[in-house]
């Protein structure tokens, strides 16, 4: 496109305003980081960079899931029930596993078979629901909220499920390489991964097409309800992954583990400039989107900005990051 | 008569004058510098290639968008500021290419939207009714009022659209290719109706690719090329070759290719195929190798689903499909796919194209599941870019850039995107759906030039088309279809537009009877 | 106008008979694909919990249904027609706390300083609590309709910002201190056996029965949510029908925020949340409310209104375990959403 | 204004056994210590008196206080979060009203290695989970509730109990639960016909009672959370049913007036105030290394008409015209 854009724009310098707004979110977040700094240094100093870095990792691989299905024109409002499912899941499973005695990598591979294969059931509920019955996202994933929520509840009896191993906690948070934690190894990994999945798959090609327009995708012979079951797997099992770290990161399943997490993923995604309408988004927009929640939370909480007046400003925020995402994509044309 | 039209001041001035109107969206100068003018009681013929801007010019006349330069006076006045509103209000009537309907209103709600009688916000239906029944009945349309848009086949949601825009006072009609999804019968209408406005002082603009009807119609013509006002000729003295010539700077003799037919085996062979929704009922028909066989037939006959059917996106009721001797059964797109069978959509933004994604994705669509653009699931796009780059130089697709999204691209050059998945794959079987529907002169020739290949290769072609002398001049047979059966099998010398309008009232009088 | 020629009189008959043709066959299903299986579901649901537990038809829980559903369907008709218009509304729970906080704040407010004056204080808090939902409303339909924001977006920003200002108000400490007459007459009263909220549903039901059906805006609801473009071209002006359905949506919430502080006495932040937000939406969807836009009539949402509360209601006259409601009421929701879709499938042509 | 909090009538349980006890908080810290203190949410008036004891204790001592909310018991990832958040802004202690407290035992064991001293408050932990603590064991608070009813009900009377613990999930509200099934166990009268669990608003309590009122005829004991007992009110009048007994699981300003007005038949408390107040002592003494109790564990009661002024009541409710205030300045 630029060979035809070289007409001047009215402004000034319309090179450099491009890039700002085209960088206008990154920016924002360097911004937003500095302001924090200038009331409360500690923001930039390493322990709190890193963890930032390590919040952000539960919270971008969440928004991963919800951007594969938002692709598609869909979203997932299971996926907070689904966390605490699959931790209480993959904790009971664990903690019998250690009542019996069995051995640690035993009790381990229980607990991920456990805890990935509730996702997995969930995601294809959800997807077969979706796809196969024409049932719109919406009810769906709220039909399995409310079922997910009920199973949670009633595996675990309401209480915090106790006795997961050590060496699961270890394995998906305590443990570091090279001094950086476990959980941002996993959600690094999983964002490579996933990125290469959507830009160099033929299933990511296809994502992006029956988000696009599903009757072409339909018409081209693209096999659209696969891939659709497919997509609310993938979603349900990185769901699965995110809970089960946050389960060796609390060291207990936790039948209300997911609480809101659902619409905050949700707006993580959104924010970093996925789009709702289907077709534009990817572990980027999931990524950059949840850093920016977590700079905004973390620099609120630094700077001691009461409770209240954080939804606020997080709200408004929220609005203002999807407007300046809207006027870099206009600026594109 | 509700087409209320009050004749014009008389004066000796244009009823519409613009002039310099310039247009920019965001990297392209859809207009630069246009000057037109239309008289009252004129037709004038807008001509250009696909993404001339003749769209986008009709769009400043009615007032969606304010053009960035130029003046534009209306009935003698300087109109500044102009919106949809207010267009209609001063009597500018658009139809617009792509419909202004509402899918989920029926089209009473449609024809007065944003005109509606009503009294301190609250409606009236009864005279809205009244209103629209008349206007329906005037215009001789086959339009129910209550029925909702959506459920409405392509040529009826086109009157209705034409209808939405005879509502109320009309001076100046334009027309954006209105009879691109009509056929001979309804497209007899609309001239008719066409004239009488003349008749009452109304002035029209009219964009068509189609040399028949501006033939038909045009007082004068405008060429627009790349935004810019080419010339405006008096339609007597003008010939065909001369309008294409200014339209796309070169020079074009004729408008359909000779193609030499050899007909071989029979490829694909349908026999007493019912379609589960009605709309095709005991078809028999065959299409072989080395020959394009047409189908033709009034709006609604069900030709679009029975091409759709073979290719796997209709049920089937009852009936068989063979290709290549072996019975077809369930299919589906994929399976067509695999088995050699493509199918060009009518519609192309509706079915056929991903608008945001480039037209390198939109290209390789089709064969993906091929390993030459995949592995193991994972794409090998150096391969792809260079085999999609190949077929779209071969397709002379402009701009040649195939990072470009589709939506960035014109109508023709958006079919050139669809007939690139023909070349992406091994194929022996082509549905092509109203191939040329919006599309310039040169691109329709593109395209014709596309299917000789095609049956020169030994391919089997289906053309369906709703304008006759496409069909006619392509097919080596055509089915005439009617009411869901074919109605006749014309070939050779019985292959005439006479003898198609024959079966369809042949068909008339037997059921009558 | 006069036919031009025999041969077009010919065609136009059976082109005539050929659509009444097609009109008819849908005509033997019309009625339900129009309305969907959901009445057919209410029915039997009614008819089975009639059968197993008569306390099911005892007044006094018609009665409580008959409130529930009233609460719900005012809000899900605001919701409703926000989604036809092609938005979203996921601020009303958060506007019921509001509307309900500042209410009763107000009231309170206002009869400590003229003390006696209940009226007074009543017609303020009432005032005040509606304005609140207007105004986050106002700001939810400005956002979308001049900064372009998907509804889903700005409702979800508004929604966190609502909370967090009912939340400042009150400290998280519910709100005492409203008259009496305002919780006797207006939560607790009855006319003729019915409570007020059941009245004021009603109300609110005819109300947009009529909007939807026979006014402009209603018109260009639907308009706007089934093709936007279009309508801009057709000449409506869309944002200020979009500013409307937010505020409308605002306004309905907030009026069931006040019905609901009025019966339970006493201004609470609590009020509301994702539960009532999400409920309402389901009722919205349930009711045949196209997530795509332009489609849906109130009437059935609010008869998806009173299936959702029936259903709750059902499973804890049935002694379910609370923690496996859950369970039942998401497997029937979609159930019968899928049911009702499949029917639609059967009927329609592809 | 009224009587000084302290010395404290408490049970001294680190031991393991609870043994009475009194206690008295430090006068002044040695240094103005940033103390970080966190809490599930800040929605009824139970959390605002926890925060009340905080505060004026923080005052008191001369100690600066960052308080967060974590917004809900749904939001344990934010508290997760927000106890991060404390740790690297260098807090020197922290005070944490658990959402759960075995989801934060890995959060504890960090700080630990970090050398910030951690102090649980009103939320129950596993056990020696944390160098300090002060909370009313909640099963424990829930057989003191059956136990007060017990005591009220004529010998004969026949108890037709339905439960209405709170949110399914929580924790907190099956331990309640829990505790009161035990003591009422004790009554062969006292029947338990059903367990509501559900969100602790009013509104939804409101339509959980009112179902329960047809669900149950025989029902005539209400049990739950402090929303319920607020919902029961209108609900019962307007069934027409005089005879219900409410009892509340915790304690709200809507209870006290209830009570007063004798809407309802007790309600619970644990002192709320007291334990914010003595967890910033206990956040000191760690700081500053000097002899701390581990678990306190206030004396939980049942407030009913005739113990009700008796009660000192500042220790159970902030006073009605203090708003929160979430961070405090040493001066
Ligand atoms: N809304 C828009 N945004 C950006 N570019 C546009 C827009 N509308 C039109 N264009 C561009 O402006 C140019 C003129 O388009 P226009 O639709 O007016 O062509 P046209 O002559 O009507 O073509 P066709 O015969 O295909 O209808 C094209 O390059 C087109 O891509
Ligand atoms: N609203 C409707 N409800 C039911 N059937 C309809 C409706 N509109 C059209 N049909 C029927 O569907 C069939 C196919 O319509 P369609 O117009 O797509 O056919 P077609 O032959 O492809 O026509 P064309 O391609 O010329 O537009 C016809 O039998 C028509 O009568
Ligand atoms: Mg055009
Ligand atoms: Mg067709």
């Amino acid at each position: 496109m630029s060979d035809i854009d070289a007409a001047p724009s009215p402004s000034g310098l319309p090179a450099l305003r491009r890039l700002a707004v085209q960088a206008a979110l990154p920016i924002a977040l360097v911004l937003l980081l500095l302001a924090f700094a200038a009331v409360d240094m500690r923001v930039l100093s390493l322990a709190n960079l890193l963890n930032i870095a390590q919040q952000t990792s539960y919270l971008a691989l969440f928004a991963m899931a919800q951007t594969v299905v938002i692709l598609t024109r869909g979203f997932d409002l299971a996926l907070g029930p689904t966390v605490s499912m699959v931790s209480v899941g993959a904790a009971l499973a664990m903690a019998s596993g250690v009542a019996a005695g069995y051995d640690p990598g035993l009790v381990l591979l229980m607990g991920l078979a456990a805890g990935f294969g509730l996702g997995i059931a969930c995601g294809t509920f959800n997807g077969a629901v979706i796809a196969l019955l024409g049932v719109s996202p919406f009810v769906a994933t709220l039909g399995s909220y409310n079922i997910a929520i009920g199973i949670a509840t009633t595996l675990s009896g309401g209480r915090p499920v106790q006795g997961v191993p050590d060496l699961f906690s270890h394995l998906f948070y305590g443990g570091s390489i090279a001094g950086i934690p476990a959980a941002i190894l996993i959600a690094a990994l999983v964002g490579i991964v996933l990125h290469l999945v959507l830009t160099r798959t033929v299933y990511g090609r296809a994502l992006y097409v029956i988000g696009t327009n599903p009757r072409a995708a339909a018409v081209a012979g693209l096999p659209v309800k696969a891939i659709l079951v497919a997509t609310y797997i993938l979603c349900s099992t990185l769901a699965a992954l995110g809970a089960l770290m946050m389960t060796a990161r609390t060291g207990s399943g936790e039948p209300n583990l997911g609480g809101s997490l659902s619409l905050q993923a949700i707006a993580a995604a959104v924010v970093g400039g996925t789009s709702l309408a289907g077709g534009r988004g990817g572990v980027g927009t999931a990524v950059v989107g949840a850093l920016f929640v977590t700079i905004l939370s973390n620099g609120m909480n630094l700077t001691r900005i009461d409770g209240y007046v954080q939804m606020v400003v997080l709200g408004a925020i929220v609005i203002a990051g999807v407007v300046l995402d809207r006027i870099r994509l206009e600026q594109r044309g | 008569m509700d087409i209320d039209t009050t004749t014009p001041p008389p004066t000796d001035a244009p009823l519409l004058a613009l002039s310099g109107i310039s247009k920019r969206f965001t990297g392209v100068k859809a207009l630069d510098g246009v000057d037109l003018d239309v008289k009252a009681g004129e037709l004038h013929v807008l001509f250009g290639e696909n993404g001339a801007g003749k769209s986008t010019l009709i769009n400043v006349i009615s007032g969606t968008f304010p053009p960035d330069e130029g003046s534009f006076r209306f009935g003698g006045e300087e109109i500044r500021h102009l919106t949809p509103q207010r267009a209609r209000a001063i009597g500018i009537s658009p139809v617009f290419q792509e419909f202004s309907l509402v899918p989920s209103l029926t089209v009473e709600e449609n024809l007065f939207l944003g005109r509606e009688a009503s009294v301190g916000g609250v409606l009236r239906a009864g005279e809205m009714r009244r209103r629209a029944a008349a206007l329906i009945e005037e215009l001789g349309f086959d339009l129910d009022p209550g029925a909702r848009v959506d459920r409405l086949s392509r040529a009826h949601q086109q009157m209705t659209e034409i209808a939405k825009a005879l509502l109320g006072k009309v001076r100046l009609l334009i027309l954006d290719e209105p009879t691109a999804s009509l056929t001979e019968r309804e497209t007899g209408r609309l001239f008719e109706l066409i004239a009488r406005l003349k008749d009452q002082g109304v002035g029209l603009i009219y964009v068509s690719h189609r040399m028949r009807e501006i033939r038909a119609l045009a007082d004068r013509v405008t060429v627009l090329r790349d935004g810019r006002h080419i010339r405006t000729l008096d339609a007597a003295t003008a010939t065909d070759g001369d309008l294409v010539e200014l339209m796309t700077g070169r020079r074009i003799d004729v408008l359909f290719p000779e193609i030499p037919h050899a007909p071989g085996k029979v490829v694909v062979d349908v026999e007493n195929l019912t379609l589960a929704d009605g709309t095709v009922k005991e078809v028999n028909l065959y299409a072989r190798a080395g020959e394009i066989t047409g189908i033709a037939g009034l709006v609604g006959c069900g030709k679009s689903e029975l091409v759709r059917a073979i290719y796997g996106l209709e049920p089937v009721a009852d009936g068989t499909v063979r290709i290549h001797g072996t019975p077809y059964e369930a299919p589906t797109a994929r399976q067509s796919l695999k088995r050699g069978i493509a199918y060009f959509p009518a519609n192309r933004v509706a079915e056929g194209l991903a608008l945001s994604r480039p037209i390198r994705e939109n290209a390789s669509l089709t064969a993906l599941d091929l390993d030459r653009f995949a592995r193991f699931g994972v794409l090998r796009q150096g391969a792809e870019r260079s085999a999609v780059g190949a077929i779209m130089e071969r397709l002379k697709l402009r701009p040649p850039n195939i990072e470009r999204p589709v939506g960035a691209l014109s109508g023709g050059n958006r079919q050139k995107v669809m007939l690139g998945r023909a070349l992406t794959r091994e194929l022996s079987v082509f549905l092509f759906d109203e191939p040329s529907v919006g599309i310039d002169v040169g691109a329709k020739l593109e395209v014709y030039a596309f299917m000789k290949a095609l049956v020169e290769a030994g391919a089997a072609v289906i053309v369906v088309s709703s304008e006759l002398p496409e069909v006619l001049a392509l097919s080596n047979r055509l089915y005439v279809m009617h009411h869901g059966r074919v109605a006749a099998e014309l070939t050779g010398a019985d292959k005439t537009e006479q003898n198609v309008l024959a079966s369809f009232f042949r068909e008339e009088m037997t059921e009558a009877a | 106008m006069t036919p031009t020629t025999g041969a077009t009189t010919g065609t136009t008959a059976p082109g005539t008979a050929h659509s009444l043709a097609s009109a008819a066959r849908p005509h033997s299903l019309g009625l339900l694909r129009r309305i969907g299986f959901l009445p057919v579901l209410l029915v039997a649901l009614v008819a089975g919990m009639a059968a197993t537990d008569p306390q099911f038809y005892g007044p006094i829980n018609i009665l409580n249904i008959l409130r529930n559903t009233a609460f719900l369907t005012i809000v899900a008709c605001g919701q409703a027609m926000v989604i036809i218009a092609g938005g979203f509304d996921l601020s009303v729970g958060a506007v019921v706390a509001l509307a309900s906080v500042v209410s009763a704040k107000v009231m309170a407010v206002t009869l400590a300083a003229f003390p006696g004056s209940e009226g007074l204080a009543t017609a303020a808090g009432v005032a005040a609590g509606l304005g609140a939902g207007l105004a986050v409303g106002l700001v939810n339909g400005l956002c979308v309709a001049r900064l372009k924001v998907s509804g889903f977006i700005v409702t979800l920003g508004t929604m966190s910002a609502t909370t967090g200002v009912a939340l400042m108000i009150t400290s998280g400490i519910p709100v005492y201190g409203m008259p009496q007459g305002f919780v006797k007459e207006f939560g607790r009263a009855q006319f003729l056996g019915l409570p007020t909220a059941v009245y004021a549903a009603l109300l609110v039901l005819a109300l947009m029965v009529f909007i939807q059906r026979r006014t402009l805006f209603g018109r260009y609801v639907y308009a706007i949510g089934g093709n936007a473009d279009a309508a801009v071209v057709s000449g409506v002006s869309i944002n200020r029908h979009l500013v409307g359905t937010y505020m409308l949506s605002g306004l309905l919430a907030a009026l069931t925020g006040l019905l609901l502080t009025a019966q339970v006495g006493s201004g609470q932040a609590s009020l509301g949340g994702d539960r009532m937000m999400l409920q309402s939406i389901a009722a919205a969807v349930i009711g045949g409310v196209s997530l795509r836009g332009g489609i849906g009539r109130v009437e059935i949402v609010a008869l998806s209104a009173l299936f959702l509360t029936i259903l709750g209601n059902a499973l804890n006259l049935l002694h379910i375990d609370s923690r496996l409601q859950p369970v039942f009421l998401g497997a029937i929701m979609v159930a019968a959403v899928a049911l009702d879709e499949l029917g639609r499938r059967r009927n329609a042509r592809v | 204004a009224d009587a000084p909090w302290f010395p404290m009538k408490i049970y001294d349980s680190s031991s393991g056994t609870p043994k009475p006890a009194e206690y008295t908080p430090l006068a002044k810290a040695e240094k103005p210590h940033t103390i970080c203190v966190l809490f599930p949410h800040m929605k009824d008036s139970f959390w605002v008196a926890v925060a009340y004891g905080v505060v004026k204790q923080a005052q008191a001592m001369g100690v600066n206080m960052n308080l967060y909310e974590a917004g809900g018991y749904e939001n344990l990832p934010k508290q997760l979060s927000q106890f991060d958040d404390c740790m690297a802004s260098g807090a020197d202690a922290i005070v944490v009203g658990a959402i759960s407290g075995a989801g934060l035992m890995k959060k504890f064991e960090e700080a630990k290695a970090k050398g910030i001293p951690v102090v649980g408050v009103t939320n129950p932990l596993p056990p020696d989970a944390l160098p300090a603590a002060n909370y009313v064991d909640f099963t424990a608070m829930g057989e003191v509730t059956g136990e007060g009813l017990l005591a009220q009900a004529k010998p004969d009377e026949a108890l037709n109990i339905v439960t209405f613990p709170g949110p399914a999930g929580s924790g907190w509200a099956e331990s309640f639960n829990e505790g009161f099934k035990k003591a009422v166990a004790k009554n062969p009268k006292a029947k338990i016909l059903g367990e509501k669990f559900g969100d602790s608003g009013v509104a939804v309590q409101l339509q959980l009672i009112q179902d329960a009122l047809q669900a149950y005829p025989s029902m005539n004991v209400i049990w739950g959370t402090a929303p319920t007992a607020e919902a029961a009110i209108g609900a019962v009048q307007e069934a027409g049913r005089p005879d219900m007994k409410i009892i509340s699981s915790y304690e709200n300003q809507a209870m006290l007036d209830a009570l007063n007005r004798g809407d309802i038949l007790a309600f619970a408390t644990q002192y709320p105030v007291g334990e914010g107040a003595i967890a910033i002592d206990q956040a000191v003494r760690l700081i500053e290394k000097k002899p701390v109790m581990k678990l306190v564990q206030p004396i939980a009661a049942v407030i009913d008409k005739t113990t009700v002024p008796k009660v000192q009541m500042d220790l159970v409710l902030a006073p009605a015209s203090w708003t929160p205030v979430y961070s405090v300045k040493a001066k």
